[in-house]
């Protein structure tokens, strides 16, 4: 039971990480309707500069997670603004689709190259706050990580979820991602809500990429992009754009993963906790090729 | 006022050809004199280059091209014509590979065996879930596709005895046909090392795979692919069964990809899983991006850019300028050479993106025909290409369009 | 009878776009339907072409089509133009022609891969009719031009093409000349007629345009709210009152001129 | 001399040797290759170049025993992948005499086809028992498998764990299969109760699940067969779920950042390294002065490292040995350094890689030393490494040697 | 009708001050490749309905581009000449800071938010207002056109063409234009709307918003606007108050298609 207890908050540690990647795809889905991979490279990023901030340079903590957070958020935008935004209009809808797809992931081939250049391949160590610092309620123990990553990605969710829904900003980014040029039209600026996505993608990234560089989250190491690959499924199991869903969808494949390297028999074969929330995500999606979301039909004629 | 008269000025360079003249024919391979010579030089150059170059390096590296270029051009089907996109084909490539080595390594069966058997191992791994992409769209379709590279690699390691799980496998197969052996092949008394016959099966094979899907493209499967792509709820009004296409370019993007990891694992002569992951499948979509979707000679210029980066970087870096070719841990200041292959992808990726989304063989083409219209040739020159998915000037109406 | 709809019922959720709707097109007939925004009229089309799945029935030549798939209506000759255009934006006319006419060209990836003779002279044919089509269209100039730069009239004229490629005994035509202006209008009225006699076509043609449907049509089809509010020849159409009210808003005299009452409706 | 040959071949220089792919005559040139993975996750294990070329400095030096050559070593970044070392090797293999230093188990099994198809030569910089008998590979050092029974001897019979439950957590991998069954021999014949044999795919952060299995499997000792990051992320969770136990590990899953963080204080009272050779400064192993001074002579900045300096130092000197017969013989032809390398004699290892390794008279009689080094990490060593017995000989360590070498 | 086909510059002997002034505007697309305006001069003044005619292709979707500041979105640019708006040059201002001066434009094709819901796509139409002032104005769309009240929660992908065509105008209202710019917005739409839109037209004109209505159907536009000009392959071809146009014989032939004389079709005797 305890066991079982243990692994359930580990899960969900894990999964709210997930979460927060995932809700960084789903912002800059909702607010320019690609699917961009950036994030990743914002994790990334997020992750070395907080290093190169705090550690190096000796700043505050949590300046330096600030610190490292606009400067991803400016590298984001430019980002949009030099290129993404310029691959609009070239060509078919899922042509586009593919050269955002394609231009974000060379671009996190680019920041895995600096960061490497720049850094070294070594692992290092952010060195957080937390630490190894516990909490232990009879016999589970929790770390004090664990308790902020959760703390923080949920009030950085309701402060998102907030923005989009009571302000207009949310509209208008559905009608950006939906009709960029109708959405001129209605008198959208477009330039104000990238410049809000980014920001709210690169907070979300920054803050999942700081959480994993801890001790407690396997350190600095320069393949922290590959949680933008790993969140994935928790991107579909939540639908896509809804924030909610991410984050429903981040903790279902925490929980998962954490279970089946927990309970998953040794017969299963080698790397099954791995790829076991690939397959519950494809099943899902044979069932509801649409994910959770509540889905919207599409009217053919 | 006539009806063509109703747009003035809309395409004034276009004129109405004289009707004798007028109409191409798509269909046909070679549309000029010109092109069946290059053809037939083409074929001659599979054979001769192996010999007149002594350059081990040159000969690994043009194979692995072809190889590339080869899973590429399945990939093209899928992504290029159908428009679906996918990073999984590594794993086509992976289970040819594998039914390479058990069908020529473990089971020593012939070529004539094991090539065709890597081929139809692709097309049926495909099959297989094919199924599964057919209902899913957009960013959707690029996750499954992500999917699919992890649950493969879990099947490849949980298969020890095909696979050597993974620690991989080596393998030697034949590439004897019976009256010819690529491995030891000798034309006009002149001998052919291993690496020198592969080079000419592989690229035999790449030719004869590239007549094929431009025959397919060509023609009505590849009109209904394209026409599926581009709106297909229309394209099914018109007709065409678009599951059925669906389906069958997911076939033949993997059995194209199954064919080259039987031919990269006689290259090779020695596989391992970890290889057919997502670096492998996002290079071969690259490939195709870069070398120019839908493009008949995309996913060769494509591959021959792209694979030869990294080795060539490494190969020269002496010479380039901010390479870093040692590794000290404080050596100054440069790029680890091993990086420039990830810097270069990324850059290629991000100004054939921004500045020709057509890819390279659009770029070659316009260079070729600007070049033999500066020859002097009033003629107009055909397309060397099927037009690639050019820009959309006006998307207005647009609204709820099938 | 080429085509008889019977007791045909679609609903989204709880809302009825077409309700217990029948009626018959007679083989050869030029057959108009009109109707409000709204009306069902599309929705009609979708149903007849494969694309919604409602209940009731509808026959083309005695053969059901509910239950098909969309290719396997067009496989029966059934062919039909989009009220949005359903062209493929990055392939040229004739491009767009002969994936018209792909049920008449034989040959699958395999024939075509080894350059079977067969599926090549199939080809060849296949691509004659389409320069005959873009011809008769006087889409000669832009034979080759892709379509996504082509105007808004040309793209309507190529859709047309598209559609009559497929060789079909029923043509559906969705809101043809919206967008065209009246010289247009008459070209196409003209075209299509000369098309219908030629190929032998039963054409049923929804339409905004009500002195051009009046003009062309042998019967006409009045739909409001989903339901058949009437059937029956122009003449017939233009002095039935739930029409009147309904699609122009009141009461019209003998003349029914293009230009609409300005007064406001009440609908 | 540094190397000690069943001839006792004296350092006469070269007689009568031409030019032949990787030889210059005229200069006196010789070119081998290196294939390392400069990037990826590997790369810290790139470092061995700086030791190789420390060595190939020393060997050219007057009185060194290449003394008059010039040897210029070609590094390639195979970046751990096949597909990209397969070119690379092709693009060097007409220039170069032979391989010294080829990093990674995979990129050796995958360059062996083609080191056969060439006659070529290579010294792999890794510890796969699977490449020990290979005649075109010239491994140095003991294998995995050594190391961990060395550890379990040492746990049992020095620290007085006999009667403890021993368990062994693996990643998922050939490298984790070698351990476990040497854990699994080890165990049996030392009489040691056994726990739970658990295992993890090697992308793994966090390793809740696996310590739980362990701590309720009772487990007091840990086999660790990991690379990486892993004793980081094994421990930050064991301290979480209080789980005290010893735990073992080998060389490969040593890295700097160890003795900083905050599971330090855990890592250095529980966990205990196995690595060949001694600790940085000391003078316990003859090399390991020798080897400092090397590098110090070819770049004073060079900062301490452990294991991979003397690896690459190990590699390069493994090489030398061939070259000097070789030259000796008068013949750098490839078929001749491969009939030198299947009758090498035997290397002297000057303290660094676990003993004097033992070739014999063909491949089939290679053994390596099985001496070991247990370390603790300690952030005030240099290399974050501190040694704790040197030289522990390992009678168990040694049997399975033999029980390996006969299969 | 002489001053109609007067000098392409605009009398000012109309009514009200100008609100937008456009002037020997030249536009081209690709690069310069395509013209499609060329010396193109017009004037709404405030309170005016002025109606743009002009067969496809003529170039009335690209003045209004131009207008609205969307010629980028589809590779063109001003290659001359200036747009004033309420006293100000806007030639080369962003589009939102011209919808927030008052402009409003309802584009060609529709172009409704398909994946938002009716009411969504109301809220964009008012992004630039405040959202008190914006209730109020979507509850005065939905009694202009009742059935986007009914299905004010539906995706705007699901309605009909017509309801479709509704929307965009409903859209464009909910700015509080000064000045509206509708592209063909009686495409698609029954007798009946047409009208109810055309008279929605000059109501709202009579609360004083001017509008620049770009028509194919000439005599829907012409009845209800006051001045009007007509392009003719990128030029004004002709100008004057709506009626005098109405008037014209010859115009009246081009464009309204008076009679039904059979146009030859080049074509062969070529059958499918
Ligand atoms: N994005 C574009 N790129 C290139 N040419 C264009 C583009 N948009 C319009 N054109 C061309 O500019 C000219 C004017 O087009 P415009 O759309 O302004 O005409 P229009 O008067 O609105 O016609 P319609 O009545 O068909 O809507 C046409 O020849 C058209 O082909
Ligand atoms: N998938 C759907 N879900 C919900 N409602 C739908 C759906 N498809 C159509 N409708 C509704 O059904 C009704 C009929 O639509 P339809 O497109 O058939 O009208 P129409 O007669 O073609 O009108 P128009 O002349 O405006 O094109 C409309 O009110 C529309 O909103
Ligand atoms: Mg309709
Ligand atoms: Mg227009």
């Amino acid at each position: 039971m305890t066991n079982l207890i243990q692994l359930t908050v580990s899960g969900l540690s894990l999964g709210i990480l997930y979460a927060l990647v995932a809700i960084g795809f789903a912002v800059l889905l909702k607010a320019t309707g690609h699917f961009n991979m950036f994030p990743g490279a914002l994790v990334l990023l997020g992750a070395y500069l907080t290093y190169q901030f705090h550690v190096l340079w000796s700043l505050n903590f949590v300046l330096a997670v600030a610190l490292a957070a606009i400067v991803c958020a400016a590298l984001g935008l430019a980002g949009e603004r030099l290129l993404f935004s310029r691959l609009g209009g070239k060509g078919h809808r899922s042509i586009e689709h593919l050269s955002v797809l394609l231009v974000s992931l060379g671009l996190i081939s680019l920041a895995q190259a600096a960061v490497v250049s720049i850094w070294g391949p070594l692992n290092y160590l952010i060195e957080d706050p937390w630490g190894l610092s516990l909490v232990r309620l009879g016999g589970v123990a929790i770390a004090v990580r664990d308790i902020w990553a959760l703390g923080l990605s949920l009030a950085l969710l309701a402060v998102f979820y907030l923005v989009i829904q009571h302000t207009r900003v949310g509209v208008g980014m559905r009608a950006v991602a939906s009709d960029p040029e109708a959405a001129r039209a209605q008198g959208v600026n477009p330039h104000v809500i990238s410049a809000t996505a980014w920001a709210m993608c690169s907070a979300a990234s920054v803050l999942a990429g700081m959480m994993l560089a801890t001790e407690m989250g396997g350190g600095l190491v320069p393949n922290l992009d590959q949680i933008a690959f790993s969140a994935l499924p928790a991107l579909i199991l939540g639908g896509l754009s809804s924030l909610p869903g991410c984050v429903y969808g981040g903790l279902a494949l925490g929980l998962v993963q954490t279970y089946a390297a927990g309970y998953a028999p040794e017969s299963m074969g080698q790397g099954f906790a791995s790829m076991l929330p690939w397959v519950v995500m494809i099943l899902l999606l044979v069932v509801k090729p649409g994910g959770f979301a509540k889905t919207l039909e599409t009217r053919k004629a | 006022m006539a009806l063509t008269e109703t747009a003035p000025r809309l395409r004034s360079a276009r004129t109405e050809p004289p009707s004798g003249a007028r109409r191409r024919d798509d269909s046909r391979l070679c549309r000029t004199r010109t092109q069946r010579i290059l053809l037939a030089v083409a074929f001659v150059a599979i054979v001769a280059f192996p010999l007149s170059v002594d350059s081990a390096f040159l000969i690994s590296l043009t194979g692995t091209i072809g190889v590339f270029a080869l899973a590429a051009l399945g990939l093209n089907i899928l992504s290029g014509y159908a428009g679906q996109i996918s990073l999984a084909q590594s794993i086509f490539v992976g289970v040819g590979a594998f039914a390479g080595v058990g069908l020529g390594g473990l089971a020593e069966l012939p070529l004539l065996v094991w090539l065709p058997g890597s081929f139809v191992a692709g097309g049926l791994a495909a099959a297989l879930v094919a199924p599964l992409t057919l209902r899913l769209k957009g960013v959707f379709q690029i996750v499954l596709s992500l999917a699919l590279i992890f649950v493969g690699h879990y099947v490849f390691v949980n298969l020890p005895a095909l696979t050597g799980g993974n620690g991989g496998i080596s393998a030697t197969p034949s590439l004897s046909l019976g009256f010819i052996d690529f491995g030891e092949l000798t034309v006009a008394g002149m001998r052919y090392s291993y690496e020198q016959g592969l080079f000419i099966l592989i690229w035999l094979v790449l030719a004869a795979s590239m007549i094929a899907v431009v025959n397919m493209h060509r023609t009505r499967f590849g009109r209904a692919l394209v026409a599926v792509r581009e709106a297909e709820t229309a394209a099914e009004i018109a007709g065409i069964n678009a599951a059925r296409i669906k389906v069958l370019a997911f076939i033949l993007a993997g059995a194209f990809g199954g064919l080259a990891g039987g031919l990269l694992m006689a290259q090779l002569r020695y596989v391992q899983a970890e290889q057919f992951g997502i670096n492998m499948g996002l290079e071969l979509l690259i490939i195709v991006v870069v070398g120019g979707l839908g493009t008949t000679w995309g996913p060769v210029l494509g591959a021959a850019v792209i694979s030869s980066i990294p080795v060539l970087a490494t190969q020269y870096a002496e010479y380039i300028p901010f390479l870093q070719a040692d590794f000290s841990q404080d050596g100054g200041i440069g790029i680890p050479v091993g990086q420039v292959g990830l810097l270069i992808y990324g850059l290629a990726l991000v100004l054939v993106m921004v500045f020709e989304p057509r890819g390279l063989s659009h770029l070659l083409g316009a260079a070729g025909r600007s070049l033999v219209r500066l020859a002097g040739r009033s003629r107009t020159v055909p397309d060397p290409v099927p037009a690639p998915p050019t820009r959309a000037d006006d998307r207005a109406h647009q609204g709820e369009k099938a | 009878m080429m085509l008889r709809v019977e007791a045909l019922t679609l609903s989204f959720g709880g809302v009825r776009a077409l309700n217990e709707v029948g009626f018959e097109v007679r083989e050869g007939e030029f057959f108009g339907i009109l109707g409000p925004n709204g009306a069902g009229k599309t929705s009609l089309f979708n149903c007849l072409s494969g694309l919604v799945k409602p209940a009731g029935s509808v026959t083309v030549e005695g053969t059901e089509l509910l239950g098909r798939r969309p290719h396997e209506i067009a496989e029966l000759g059934v062919a039909r133009t989009f009220q949005n255009l359903g062209l493929f934006g990055s392939m040229s006319v004739t491009e767009n022609i002969l994936v018209g006419g792909h049920r008449q060209i034989s040959g699958g990836a395999l024939s075509a891969a080894l350059r079977w003779p067969r599926t090549f002279r199939s080809e060849r044919q296949a691509r004659a009719r389409a320069d005959g089509l873009v011809d008769l269209l006087g889409l000669g100039a832009y034979r080759d031009a892709t379509v996504d730069t082509l105007p808004y009239g040309i793209r309507k004229r190529v859709e047309i093409a598209k559609a009559v490629a497929s060789g079909p005994k029923l043509l559906l035509l969705d809101e043809p000349v919206a967008g065209m202006n009246h010289e247009e209008t008459d070209q196409f009225v003209d075209f299509v007629l000369e098309l219908k006699d030629r190929m032998g076509l039963t054409i049923v043609m929804i339409e905004h345009d009500v002195p051009m449907v009046m003009r062309i049509s042998d019967r006409i089809l009045a739909l409001d709210f989903g339901e058949v509010i009437g059937v029956g020849t122009p003449e017939e159409i233009r002095h039935n009152e739930r029409f009147i009210s309904a699609y122009l808003g009141a009461p019209t005299g003998a003349g029914t001129t293009a230009e609409p009452q300005l007064q406001g409706g009440t609908r | 001399g540094n190397t000690v040959s069943p001839e006792g071949a004296a350092n006469e220089g070269p007689k009568e040797l031409v030019s032949v792919p990787g030889f210059d005559a005229a200069t006196k040139t010789i070119t081998v290759g290196s294939m390392v993975p400069v990037s990826g996750i590997w790369a810290p294990a790139a470092t061995n170049i700086v030791g190789s070329e420390a060595y190939f400095h020393r060997a050219t030096q007057p009185g060194g025993p290449l003394e008059g050559f010039t040897v210029k070593v070609k590094n390639v970044d195979t970046e751990y992948n096949p597909s990209v070392a397969v070119p690379l090797y092709s693009s060097l293999k007409n220039d170069v005499l032979m391989f010294t230093n080829v990093l990674g188990t995979a990129i050796n099994k995958a360059l062996l086809p083609q080191l056969k198809a060439d006659d070529m030569l290579a010294v792999p910089a890794s510890s796969d028992q699977k490449l020990l008998t290979e005649p075109n590979l010239l491994p140095f050092g003991p294998f995995y498998g050594i190391y961990h029974t060395a550890a379990l001897d040492y746990m049992a019979n020095d620290e007085g764990k006999k009667d403890a439950v021993y368990c062994v957590l693996a990643e998922d991998s050939d490298f984790g299969a070698e351990v476990v069954e040497s854990f699994e021999y080890a165990t049996e014949k030392l009489g040691l109760t056994t726990g739970a044999t658990v295992r993890y795919p090697n992308t793994l952060q966090d390793f809740t699940p696996q310590i739980s299995k362990l701590k309720s499997a009772g487990c007091e000792v840990v086999d660790l067969g990991g690379v990486g990051a892993v004793v980081q992320n094994a421990a930050v969770r064991a301290v979480q779920l209080d789980f005290q136990a010893d735990w073992i590990a080998g060389n490969t899953a040593y890295n700097a950042s160890l003795a900083t963080g905050a599971a330090a204080d855990y890592i250095k009272d529980n966990v205990r390294f196995l690595v060949t050779g001694t600790e940085w400064g000391d003078d316990s192993a003859p090399g390991q002065v020798q080897m400092e001074e090397d590098i110090a002579a070819l770049d004073p900045s060079a900062k301490p490292m452990a294991n991979s300096y003397q690896t690459g130092y190990m590699a390069a000197k493994t090489t030398t040995a061939v070259l000097e017969r070789a030259i000796a013989d008068g013949d750098l032809s490839r078929e001749h350094l491969l009939e030198v390398a299947a009758s090498l004699g035997t290397v002297d290892d000057l303290g660094l890689a676990g003993g004097t390794f033992t070739y014999g008279a063909s491949p089939a009689e290679r053994r390596s030393g099985s001496s070991m080094s247990i370390f603790t990490v300690d952030s005030s060593s240099p290399t974050g490494l501190k040694l704790k017995k040197y030289g522990y000989e390992s009678t168990v360590a040694a049997e399975y040697n033999e029980s390996v070498a006969a299969k | 009708m002489s001053e109609a086909k007067a000098a392409a510059q605009p009398r000012t002997d109309r009514a009200g001050t100008e609100l937008l002034a456009v002037d020997r505007l030249s536009v081209s697309y690709s690069g310069g490749s395509i013209v499609a305006l060329e010396d193109v001069g017009l004037t709404v003044h405030e309170g005016e309905i002025v109606a743009l005619l002009g067969v496809n292709g003529a170039g009335k979707t690209t003045l209004l581009r131009a207008i609205s500041g969307l010629l980028g979105m589809h590779g063109g640019t001003v290659k001359g000449g200036s747009i004033r708006y309420a006293g100000r040059d806007i030639t080369g201002a962003p589009s939102w800071k011209r919808v927030a001066a008052g402009i409003s434009i309802s584009l060609e094709g529709r172009r409704i938010f398909a994946d938002l819901s009716v009411a969504d796509n109301l809220r964009a139409g008012g992004y630039t207002r405040p959202r008190a002032q914006t209730a109020r104005t979507m509850e005065e769309i939905y009694g202009l056109f009742p059935v986007l009240g009914k299905k004010r929660e539906l995706a705007a992908g699901l309605l009909s063409g017509g309801e479709q065509q509704m929307l965009a105008v409903g859209r464009a209202l909910m700015q509080g234009p000064r000045l509206l710019l509708l592209d063909e917005p009686s495409l698609g739409l029954a007798p009946l709307i047409v009208a109810q839109i055309m008279q929605m037209v000059t109501q709202i004109n009579e609360r004083g918003c001017s509008v620049l209505l770009i028509e194919q159907n000439v005599s829907t536009a012409l009845p209800v606007a006051d001045y009007a000009y007509v392009l003719e392959s990128r030029r004004v071809a002709h100008h004057g108050p709506a009626a005098a146009l109405m008037a014209d014989d010859r115009l009246r032939d081009l464009y309204l298609g008076s009679a039904g004389e059979p146009v030859a079709v080049p074509r062969e005797k070529v059958l499918p």
